[in-house]
């Protein structure tokens, strides 16, 4: 049997063990142990062979598969005798084998709906006209766990070494200012995304944030979002043309 | 007010709405019988669908709301500019397992999938399709997880009764039913419900 | 492609735009003649004329948009107004460090989100979610904010104490405890209380 396979085309053991299943044509409640375990193993050798990394759980299935085998080949105990009918010692893999391909089958239907942002599309932004003051109605339900998230958010992103940092490698704040200034120039708004070239430096990252949030302090620019997980924009507040007038100096900023 | 008013009414309620609008808060905002709002929306429903046009009314998350119609989405993905995103399949399989199983813990995820599945499940918090729903009241007190409205809203389904029913092997006969789920710990356990707001 | 096809796709993408779309983009956009995209939009145009339902499609600013009938701007306006107010991300991150981290003068809350925050702390004190504790006795003598009642209300807690540790939550891949949170001061630095109201 074309042992070809790539364990990283497998969610798990589970599913390899599925594929190997099929591959025998074999039913799920009916598995051949000693031929299932020697494809299994054969194909975990292999990987071992590439110096390619077996995850843990592939290596904790193989014991598994050999633990069944191993049962299966021992005469029954005296003591197991005495108790009646015991289970085959296939069973709780077949189960797990069973729901597994359950959800993988699921997961497949969930794929194959028309998905909002994927297939189809809906209005996600507000009518200009309806833009109003909204009144004290009452709030949306929000739990105390969403509040938890917002928190981790910010952890995440925390600038817990920004002004060390920036010290350290010079980025000079004013040509950020400079740069992102230039760009704005050119067009009526601008996605915080695009500050950055393909892949910025870390201190990059830093420095043009923290000039984006001088143009705030300054009142050059506004950021806005369009929902609340959208991504940011930058609109200058006065016209681009006077901003390029006036530059601040770089000792202004009190970075240093 | 005449049905022709009322569906007009509802149409452009509908159309402004960044979210799917129930019956029940239509009904309200236009102080009419619930029975006649919902029967509106469903004509209405039915008459983009015959049209057969660029736009459906669809009913998701238990409310309406106005979509491009799936055909058109190469048009729709060229004005935007965007690319298909898709879901991975370990996402998806976390997903279906969250959906059809919450409430459900992060072990019980990884026992179904017989993998790690802390990280996709960071994934799917981030993109709000599940949610911490509370902890159990087991040892270790793990966090559990269901799904939200954005799930429903992305995946189209009107609620989670609209999930199709999970193929069930019943023609096997194993020593225990495959209804015994092999879960570590049984779905009815005691839960530690989240403070509702 | 044929003119009905043509007409769901133009309809489509309008349906999507945010701004009115022009004729020109649209006739690149399917790689049509201009003349043809033109007359496919007025016929859609005309169809929501004749329809006379909750939407029509406008031609605005050189372009085409999909608009609410004008008769049904009352409707509109009362769901609009209807509309529960919705904790933005910044006013639930805002919200969370004031929360956790009380008492917090807004330095204290702009540096950890990096943003601006001054609209947002003005919203969550018009909700009463937070209040004016008093005044900081550092330069500047910045006001320093705590949780109301109303907080606890709306997140469903009994006491500050309630909140749920983030350490509860390592298990959702969190490396940096709350004890952590850089703050530019330290929140035990002495605070002038204000005379409670």
């Amino acid at each position: 049997m074309n042992l070809d396979i790539k364990l990283e085309n497998f969610e798990g053991p589970l599913d390899l063990l599925l594929h190997l299943i099929k591959k025998n044509e074999m039913e799920i409640w009916d598995i051949q142990v000693t031929r299932i375990t020697e494809q299994y193993l054969a194909i975990l050798d292999a990987m071992h062979h590439m110096n390619l990394d077996v995850a843990g759980e592939f290596l904790v299935m193989a014991s598994t598969l050999l633990y069944i085998k191993s049962k299966l080949l021992l005469p029954p105990s005296e003591g197991e005798l005495v108790e009646e009918e015991e289970e085959d010692p296939r069973a709780e893999l077949v189960r797990r084998l069973l729901e597994y391909q359950k959800y993988k089958d699921a997961a497949l239907d969930l794929d194959e709906r028309e998905l909002l942002g994927r297939d189809v599309f809906a209005r996600k932004f507000t009518a200009p006209d309806l833009a109003v003051e909204e009144e004290d109605t009452g709030f949306y339900e929000v739990g105390i766990y969403d509040l938890v998230e917002a928190l981790q958010d910010i952890l995440a992103r925390a600038p817990r070494d920004v002004v060390h940092e920036v010290g350290l490698e010079q980025v000079s704040i004013a040509e950020r200012i400079n740069h992102i200034l230039g760009l704005l120039s050119r067009c009526d708004s601008l996605a915080f995304s695009d500050l950055f070239q393909e892949k910025p430096r870390r201190n990059d990252v830093i420095a043009t944030f923290l000039a984006m949030l001088e143009l705030v302090k300054m009142r050059t620019v506004k950021l806005m979002q369009n929902d609340r997980c959208g991504s940011i924009w930058l609109f200058p507040i006065t016209a681009a043309e006077t901003l390029n007038g006036s530059l601040p100096e770089e000792d202004s900023l009190g970075y240093h | 007010m005449d049905i022709t008013d009322l569906k007009g009414m509802l149409e452009a309620m509908v159309f402004v709405s960044d979210v799917p609008l129930k019956a029940d808060r239509l009904a309200e905002l236009v102080a009419c019988d619930r029975a006649l709002v919902q029967s509106a929306l469903q004509e209405l429903a039915e008459e983009y669908h015959r049209r057969d046009g660029g736009i459906e009314l669809a009913e998701v998350a238990g409310g309406y709301q106005f979509r491009t119609a799936a055909r058109h989405v190469e048009a729709v993905r060229r004005l935007n500019r965007s690319k298909p995103f898709r879901f991975s399949r370990a996402a998806l399989e976390s997903l279906a397992i969250i959906a059809y199983r919450q409430p459900v813990t992060r072990g019980d995820v990884e026992y179904l999938r017989g993998v790690d599945s802390g990280g996709v499940i960071k994934t799917l918090l981030d993109k709000h399709l599940i949610r911490i729903l509370g902890k159990k009241e087991v040892a270790g007190r793990p966090l559990i997880y269901g799904t939200t409205r954005e799930f429903l809203e992305v995946f189209g389904l009107r609620s989670l009764n609209d999930l199709p029913t999970l193929k069930e092997f019943s023609e096997i006969d194993l020593d225990q039913g495959i209804a015994d789920l092999p879960l570590p710990f049984t779905a009815d356990d005691q839960v530690a419900e989240e403070p509702s707001a």
